[in-house]
């Protein structure tokens, strides 16, 4: 037994749990301790970050002639951290009142807890593949176990799922044929054999595999254009179900792709990889790709009207920084884009709690029918407030730090219009987030959420500790480098030079706790400049300037709806459905060849077929 | 004996008729509008498939395979083919009187022999028994837009809180 | 036009295989198993007529296949057009000269019958050829007085003893140490109508189970013809 | 270099910043009134003018974010100077960078959007929002700027960015070397500051002065204190990544004016642009003219 | 070990009696028939076990091979006569009024299953196939409104008969003998040919008409539509792999030519596209179900297009899978009839029959680790081991089919499960038997994936036993006087 086998076992107990508790009342606190002993079996392996080496697991098959291997490596490691974590944090959202209410509500809790438990437990398997074989089981296990959880709310999540399965099936496939191509090579499936072969093929052979398992992979991290599925499927995910999704679920694309990328094909192959006929490489190709998946989720974020589908669109976004980071290569870029997996997480786990603290209180997401909750939820407020700092990127939260050295690695590699695409992004995500918490927080209380009180501990409790954790890393990134640093080793990439602040650079370096410290104590010198002025009387938010009229309480005097029209008018039309269109298109194209197929099957003389299919197989054979 | 050039053979004759046979029974089955003369024309194209099997055991110059006496030195075509046939003809005699009974099951249930007319009462009959409208019509399309209209539906502040 | 295209195809299917067809030699066919069988069947089944001897001894479980076939067939459409009614009808007078001849022509068809099955083994004819003929002959009473249905209660019973009779001389030959269908009894004399063994009885089997089949799919489409009109 | 120094350093800084900021807005209130031929304000009146606003009796507050919101405004800035280097003093500026600096200076702009936002007042959130589409706007051009200067230095430390610059006198300087980032770097610059005509988010005449709408006695007070420091930012670091920075304060003051100087001297001929129209411009002629200085650049 | 044919004679047998005697008892009659698979079943256990694997030959009359006809018995055979015996016995019509009209033509379809997994002759694999025609379309008509689907379906299997009798005519022409064995030794001389070609290309046809093969499969949709579902399932599950049996047999052993190969994958992989695709928008669960059927044939065939041993394996595997996947289907959707919009939360009036068909869903379409993702896997292998742009254009016209069908499966999935619908009238419950039987078959395919190991090996052994030519040769001892052809040619 090996501390795999262990963390795996608990993973499987805490499904058994699931499954036999999950409709009591204290199910959701037993599962918590699960996962909490997961995580700590995780701590088992902890080594792993230091040195690059490989915890097996004793449960290996032989079938079919191949064998199926689990191992675990400072990837894995940190990939599974993630996952854990974001299961118990969920879980314990899910515990307290939060799941009571689900329950009342006719949702089904025990369904919630095993999806959950199901989706940990696949992705730690995911995440323990030694060969294609076992990666690819992984990976369909992963989907179907999300599909799980993305289909139980009922509803409108049902149509998502559906759309998400279809898009998961197609990627799938993509996977399945690029590893039959592998395959085809080497007749086998495990790893070195795998390296060897994509490392001796040919360009124009190495391009169908390599771009089949870049599209299959990439639509689970929803790379455009394959994205479409992924906001509705998230959003439409009970609370912290959506949580757990956005924090880690998508993830799983960029794992796979860095095992494919990086340990297989070796970035240095896909940096010199040509695209036939044309003077750009592979990177430069999945780079685009990736920027164009910052902008365009980014900037339809801008214009969701539901909190949750807005954190959603998010996610997509924010994917490509990771991609973006991770295909530069160098030891900033690749940093930044893993690191930012850890950053996302805790922060987009953060806000979609917070939002389903709001929902659970006040019912609704829709950010037209919201406003002023911050006098009433403060605490959810300011995991929020932390939270969209560390979405938008900005200093002191941990999103700043994983950006900034995605930048920094477009600056030293020279490309100035990655860069500046990643920055519209975040400029994107800053007007976004603004409004997210302006319609939900900020402005005029609405009249009938006047009694709402704060949500409960148990629901409050998981986003201040992410909350916590977003801000220390933000402070001390050298806590999270240090984990990447172990993966860099491990998969081959140049490791970074990191300090705790941050890293040191002759080019440039970056020292959080400088940088943090001095903007506290500037907050600390504005706030004595401030409060030595004179004495502040509080009104009530009616008491406003209206151009003279009177508001009273049944005014709606709140900006929410169209926040940003004349950026609208701008950019609306640039890609408003262009995605929508192409999706569409293959649908009505699909209908189409389904209806002809059909009235093939519909004919009146069937036999007719027969004979002309005689009639050519004879052609053909006497030719 | 030619003709047009051809060489007129025993062979040719035969294979014609067989393959005649089946080009009529063919066409027929392909063509009919009747279902009875669909029948017809399966009946005819087994002929034609059976005469082919005959054929396959013709010997020149050969007897019937039946031994009158001790002289068995004359030689017989082949018998098994011949077996063949007498079972193929047989297999062919079921087939048809199932179909006649179907026929006229059809013609019972549908009212009509018209071939295209069936087929049309059997949609209209599946899509009935099923309760979903015939043809033409669409599924709903797959998935929601993703994008709501933003300007669709201009919700002016404060119109909702009243 | 499209009509005109079937067309085509059709003629087209017929001349590709008359192009496969005319490139064989024709009359001088291999007939591998044919000779083998023409020079064994003497000793080992024993009958005059070979094609018998084949479809008997030789490829005896296709027989038995065909006679399912029949069999399944009948069983369809008796399944099919349902329970016969009854018609309520009163007969439409068909003649005393149809009558007549029907009552006189059965026995004597069922002897010209019989008598076929017979000597299946030693000159052509067997147990299909007199099959039809009984089954003719069970059938023109049906034809004479439309309404007199026919026995079924008998037919079911020829139809089914002679089935299993067939399949059971079969059994016969298998627990009897041999394989299925291996020609039992004494081989005799070749020409004789008491030859072959047990071939003459299995054809007897054939031809009563064609002719009770045939006898009652007619029936039954003629009796849904009835009830329909 | 020890605590005492770099903490002494961390005190001066924001400190000068705000002197110089003050006498900035002097100079822009002056400026503006020799074009409207007026006299203008005597020398202390900005900051008399703050003073007064802090000592006000009615301070009307909308509740703690409010507060949080001016604060933030406040203390975003003075971190962000403390990452300038002035002559003599380098403060923090090796260990935060430009990009750290242009996302330092992203804080203020956040807090005031707080704040403005828990006043509840639609004018005030309308102009949030038209000011976060220009920042939009023009922080592309900006950060074009900051990558070609970047990359030219080979490096993204603003004390290295000056020191190259001041290795052979003017000759060296990033307006010389580079003048099409340069220019693109003033556009930006003059949307950075809000003037005419890019200054639609304020718009008293349709939305009550917008983000101000709400804000009277310190409150008001803060954001002129943040105006202080928001003209010194700017000056301070055209004048550091294009004019060779401070070789002395002499010649740093006297480049940091003029680069404020430039932009109020044109606000005030311009009539105002709507939202979209700021976006279009900015994203056109800057851009345009930043990218082709980086193809410049970077062969 | 001759006693193998009793699982053909058996069968028949009842059928002829089973009237007699259900007029004389109705139980009796009644009770007969499962009797007699039972019987079956156990004939074919102690044959496999009293064979140990190893593959005999039985001569139907002691006549020597090529005079008469040989049963071919190997593992595969047996296989195929076990799952025969235990399908019919599990899809027997329990309920229901007790028509021994309808015992009768299923034993005799169970006989006639039988004949074809054993028979290794090509004229009696013909006499089989057409009993198994005869009697699939007396079943077929049973339905209340299938007789004019049956008689569709007849005449296009007519003709399929009929171009199949040329294509053996041009067999026995070429080569004047009709034993499989034989015609495997004369194959490399005489067959290997255009004529051998076009005789299988006929003969493909034909029997394609049972196995759904591409342009000959036009009858499925509306004949599963509307016979009883028993049937449909025994039609799907059971005879559609009979043919392709059929079809492998003479592939492996008569026409193993590339070409061969080439029209066998164009049409199965025609039929993946065409039956995927159609299933897609088909609106009713049965016709679903028959397109999908389609599809999952084609890809039987697709697989048996791949030569060799991983052909055969992979071949089979989809067989197995989709003959314990779609009987089942067939099974539940006999109370799920109608529009599938109308089955919005039937999930509520029956859990198990909804989880039961996610569970077949989830098999369809190939997830791990049920059973259907290892067979796809298998095909995927193989294809992918293969060289030449049509076998990687197949792959890729597989997958995509998987997209199609995974997305119209679990519409229906989620439809079943869908909670809040409108006030629409539910579903009818399922019938208990039709939920045992179907539950059965669910709870074989777990088996499977716990026995997944030692299945694929023994799988893997079935297939290279089928796979192996010269061994089927060596089975089979030819009379010494026409084991060569004699120079008449």
């Amino acid at each position: 037994m090996t501390p795999l086998d262990y963390l795996l076992l608990l993973s499987l107990l805490t499904v058994v749990i699931a499954l036999v508790a999950g409709h009591r009342s204290m199910g959701g606190v037993w599962l918590t301790f699960t996962y909490a002993a997961q995580l700590g079996g995780l701590m088992l392996m902890a080594g792993l970050t230091n040195q690059p080496d490989v915890i097996t697991s004793s449960l290996s098959f032989t079938i079919l002639g191949q064998s199926l291997t689990w191992r675990y490596d400072a990837l894995s490691w940190y990939f599974a951290l993630i996952t854990i974590s974001a299961g118990l944090l969920s879980t314990m959202y899910t515990a307290g009142d939060w799941g009571e209410k689900f329950r009342a509500d006719g949702g089904n809790l025990w369904l919630l807890h095993v999806a959950i438990a199901l989706n940990v437990l696949s992705m730690l398997i995911l995440l323990g593949s030694g060969d294609l074989l076992t990666l690819f089981i992984g990976w369909e296990l992963v989907s179907w176990a999300s599909f799980l959880l993305m289909i139980l709310a009922g509803g409108p999540s049902i149509q998502a799922a559906i759309r998400y399965i279809t898009y998961a099936m197609g990627g799938a496939m993509a996977i399945l044929a690029g590893l039959a191509l592998i395959y085809g090579h080497t007749d086998s499936f495990t790893y070195p054999a795998a390296a060897n072969i994509l490392h001796s093929l040919s360009t124009a052979h190495l391009w169908a595999p390599l771009l089949l398992l870049t599209l299959g992979f990439g639509v689970k991290m929803a790379l455009l254009p394959l994205h479409l599925w992924q906001a509705a499927a998230y959003a439409h995910t009970p609370g912290p179900g959506a949580a757990f999704l956005g924090a880690i679920s998508s993830r799983m694309g960029l794992y796979a792709l860095i095992v494919v990328l990086i340990q297989l094909v070796g970035l240095v192959r896909v940096i010199e990889l040509p695209v036939l006929f044309s003077f750009i490489s592979a990177r430069d190709v999945l780079a685009w790709v990736a920027a164009f998946t910052i902008i365009f989720p980014t900037f339809t974020a801008l214009r969701q009207n539901d909190a949750r589908m807005l954190l959603a669109w998010h996610g997509i976004g924010q994917g490509g920084y990771m991609l973006l980071g991770l295909v530069m290569g160098d030891a900033l870029g690749s940093a930044g884009g893993l690191m930012h997996v850890f950053n996302h997480a805790t922060y987009q786990a953060a806000l979609f709690f917070s939002v389903a603290a709001v929902v659970y209180r006040t019912g609704t997401a829709d950010l037209n029918r919201l406003g002023g909750l911050v006098a009433r939820m403060p605490l959810s407020f300011l995991a929020m407030l932390v939270g969209i700092i560390g979405l938008a990127g900005l200093p002191p939260m941990n999103g700043f730090v994983s950006k900034w050295l995605v930048y920094r690695s477009l600056m030293l590699e020279g490309e100035p219009l990655l860069f500046v695409a990643a920055v519209v992004g975040t400029l994107g995500t800053i007007l976004s987030v603004y409004k997210l918490i302006h319609n939900m927080f900020l402005g005029q209380l609405r009249v009938e959420h006047e009694n709402i009180r704060e949500a409960p501990w148990s629901m409050t409790a998981p986003m201040l500790i992410l909350s916590v954790v977003v801000f220390v890393t933000g402070l001390m990134p050298g806590l999270v480098l240090q984990w990447i640093a172990g993966i860099q080793a491990t998969v081959g990439l140049p490791v970074i030079d990191y300090s705790l602040g941050g890293l040191d650079s002759a080019q440039g370096s970056l020292d959080m706790l400088w940088v943090v410290g001095v903007l506290f104590a500037g907050f600390g010198i504005g706030a004595v400049l401030f409060y030595s002025g004179g004495r502040t009387h509080r009104v009530h938010q009616l008491d406003n300037y209206a151009g003279g009229h009177f508001l009273s309480a049944d005014i709606r005097y709140h900006y929410s709806d169209n926040f940003y029209p004349g950026l609208m008018r701008l950019i609306g039309p640039l890609y408003r459905y262009s995605f929508a269109w192409l999706e569409s298109a293959v649908q009505s194209g699909l209908g189409l060849l389904s209806l002809s197929t059909q009235g093939f099957y519909r004919r009146v003389a069937p036999a007719n077929y027969a004979l002309v299919t005689a009639v050519l197989v004879l052609l053909w054979v006497m030719l | 004996m030619t003709l047009f050039g051809l060489e007129i053979t025993l062979d040719l004759i035969l294979y014609t008729g067989a393959f005649g046979l089946i080009v009529i029974g063919a066409a027929g089955i392909v063509l009919a509008h009747h279902l009875f003369r669909v029948i017809l024309a399966l009946a005819i194209a087994e002929a034609g498939a059976n005469l082919l099997l005959v054929l396959s055991g013709y010997r020149w110059d050969a007897i019937a395979p039946i031994l009158s006496g001790s002289e068995s030195a004359a030689p017989m075509v082949d018998p098994v083919p011949q077996a063949m046939v007498l079972t193929a003809i047989v297999i062919g005699v079921g087939v048809q009187a199932l179909a006649v009974g179907l026929a006229m099951q059809v013609k019972k249930t549908y009212g009509t022999l018209d071939m295209s007319a069936i087929r049309q009462r059997l949609e209209a009959d599946i899509a009935g028994t099923a309760g979903i409208a015939t043809t033409g019509s669409q599924d709903a399309p797959l998935g929601e837009r993703p994008l709501p209209p933003a300007d669709a539906v201009p919700v002016t502040p404060g119109s909702s809180a009243r | 036009m499209r009509n005109l295209a079937s067309l085509l195809f059709a003629g087209g299917l017929g001349f590709l295989l008359m192009v496969f067809g005319l490139q064989f030699d024709f009359g001088n066919a291999p007939m591998l198993v044919g000779q083998a069988i023409q020079s064994a069947a003497p000793e080992q089944v024993g009958a005059a007529n070979i094609v018998t001897a084949v479809v008997l001894g030789y490829r005896g479980i296709d027989t038995l296949g065909e006679l399912a076939i029949l069999f399944a067939a009948s069983t369809a459409v008796g399944l099919i057009l349902g329970h016969r009614h009854t018609s309520t009808k009163p007969d439409p007078d068909s003649g005393l000269i149809l009558r007549a001849g029907g009552e006189l022509l059965m026995p004597l068809l069922l002897v010209v019958g019989l008598y076929i099955i017979l000597h299946g083994h030693l000159t052509p004819g067997g147990g299909f050829q007199g099959g039809v003929i009984l089954a003719a002959a069970f059938f023109i009473p049906v034809l004479a007085r439309p309404s007199t249905p026919l026995k079924h209660t008998g037919m079911m019973l020829i139809e089914g003893f002679s089935g299993a009779a067939f399949i059971l001389i079969g059994l016969a030959a298998l627990y009897s140490g041999g394989e299925f269908l291996q020609p039992l009894l004494d081989k005799g004399t070749l020409g004789n109508l008491v030859s072959a063994g047990t071939l003459p009885l299995l054809y007897l089997a054939v031809g009563l189970k064609v002719g009770a089949e045939l006898a009652g799919l007619l029936a039954h489409l003629a009796a849904a013809e009835v009830s329909e009109s | 270099m020890d605590a005492l120094h770099i903490l002494i350093e961390l005190t001066l800084m924001p400190l000068v910043a705000f002197v110089v900021g003050l006498f900035m807005v002097l100079m822009m209130r002056r400026i503006a009134a020799r074009i409207q031929r007026r006299v203008g304000p005597p020398l202390l009146q900005p900051l008399y003018d703050i003073l007064k606003l802090y000592g006000k009796q009615t301070q009307i507050s909308h509740g703690i974010l409010h507060d949080i919101g001016i604060i933030m405004a406040v203390g975003g800035y003075i971190a962000a100077e403390t990452m300038l280097p002035v002559p003599g003093m380098n403060g923090i500026a090796d260990k935060a960078g430009l990009i750290t600096l242009a996302y330092v200076l992203m804080v203020p702009s956040l807090g005031l959007a707080l704040g403005v936002g828990q006043c509840a007042n639609p004018n005030g959130s309308i102009g949030i929002s038209r000011a976060l589409t220009a920042m939009l706007a023009y922080d592309i051009p900006f950060v074009i700027v900051i990558f070609g200067v970047a990359w030219q230095a080979g490096s993204n430390n603003l004390v290295d960015i000056i020191a190259l610059q001041q290795v052979d006198g003017i000759a060296s300087w990033g307006i010389v070397q580079t003048p099409l980032l340069a220019f693109a770097g003033l556009f930006a610059l003059h949307a950075i500051l809000g003037k005419h005509p890019f200054e639609i988010y304020i718009a008293p005449a349709e939305i009550a002065t917008g983000p101000m709408v709400e804000m009277g006695g310190k409150y008001l007070g803060g954001l002129f204190v943040m105006q202080c420091f928001q003209l010194y930012t700017a000056g301070v670091i055209y004048t550091s990544l294009f004019l060779g920075g401070g070789e002395n304060w002499l010649t740093f003051l006297v480049k940091s004016f003029a680069v404020v100087a430039v932009p109020i001297c044109i606000a005030y001929l311009f009539p105002r642009f709507r939202t979209e129209d700021v976006v279009r411009l900015v994203w056109k002629w800057p851009v345009m003219l930043g990218l082709i200085g980086i193809a410049f650049v970077m062969n | 070990m001759n006693q193998i044919v009793l699982i053909v004679v058996l069968p028949l047998l009842a059928a002829f009696l089973v009237p007699i005697v259900a007029r004389m008892s109705a139980s009796l009659g009644a009770a007969l028939g499962p009797l007699v698979m039972g019987v079956c079943l156990w004939i074919t256990g102690t044959v496999a076990i009293e064979s140990a694997g190893n593959a005999f030959a039985i001569n139907i009359g002691g006549f020597m091979p090529p005079l008469g006809i040989t049963f071919f018995v190997d593992r595969l055979a047996l296989l195929f006569a076990f799952l025969t015996a235990l399908l019919v016995l599990v899809l027997w019509p329990f309920q229901g009024e007790h028509r021994p009209r309808e015992h009768a033509l299923t034993l005799i379809l169970a006989a006639a299953s039988g004949g074809l997994a054993l028979s290794g002759d090509l004229f009696n694999i013909y006499v089989f196939y057409e009993l198994v025609s005869v009697a699939s379309f007396g079943l077929v008509a049973t339905g209340r409104r299938s007789s004019a689907p049956a008689i569709r379906y007849l005449i296009l299997s007519g003709f399929g008969s009929v171009l199949a009798l040329v294509g053996i005519a041009l067999v026995y022409t070429q080569t004047g003998t009709l034993n499989l064995a034989h015609l495997s030794q004369l194959a490399p001389t005489h067959l290997i040919n255009p004529i051998g070609l076009a005789a299988f290309a006929l003969i493909l046809l034909g029997v394609g008409v049972k196995a759904e093969l591409f342009p000959v499969n036009t009858w499925v949709p509306e004949v599963y539509a509307t016979a009883p579902n028993r049937v449909s399932a025994l039609l799907a599950g059971l005879v559609s792999k009979l043919a392709a049996l059929v079809i492998l047999r003479l592939l492996v052993l008569v026409f193993a030519q590339e070409q061969a190969l080439l029209v066998m994958l164009l049409l199965g992989l025609l039929g993946v596209i065409t039956g995927e695709l159609a299933a897609w928008r088909a609106q009713d669960m049965n016709r679903m179900l028959a397109y999908s059927s389609i599809g999952q044939l084609g890809m039987v065939f697709v697989a048996f297009s791949i030569p060799g041993e991983t052909g055969v394996f992979a071949g089979l595997a989809i067989a197995l899978h989709h003959l314990v996947v779609k009987p089942a289907l067939f099974l539940l959707a006999a109370r799920w009839g109608g529009a599938l919009s109308g089955l919005a939360g039937a999930a509520g009036g029956n859990l198990p029959a909804a989880l039961l068909f996610t569970l077949f869903a989830l098999s369809l379409v190939g997830v791990p680790p049920l059973p259907g993702f290892w067979a796809k896997l298998l095909l995927v292998m193989g294809l992918a081991e293969q060289v030449g742009p049509l076998y990687h254009f197949a792959l890729a016209g597989i997958l995509i089919a998987t997209v199609v069908e995974a997305n119209y499966l679990f519409r229906i999935v989620s439809t079943l499960f869908h909670r809040d619908s409108p006030a629409s009238p539910a579903p009818q419950k399922h019938s208990g038997g039709d939920i045992a039987t179907a539950g059965l078959f669910g709870a074989s395919l777990i088996a499977a994936v716990l026995l997944l190991i030692p299945l694929s090996q023994s799988l893997k052994t079935i297939a290279q036993q089928t796979a192996d030519a010269a061994a089927y040769r060596a089975v089979v001892t030819l009379a010494p006087t026409t084991s060569t052809l004699g120079d008449t040619q």
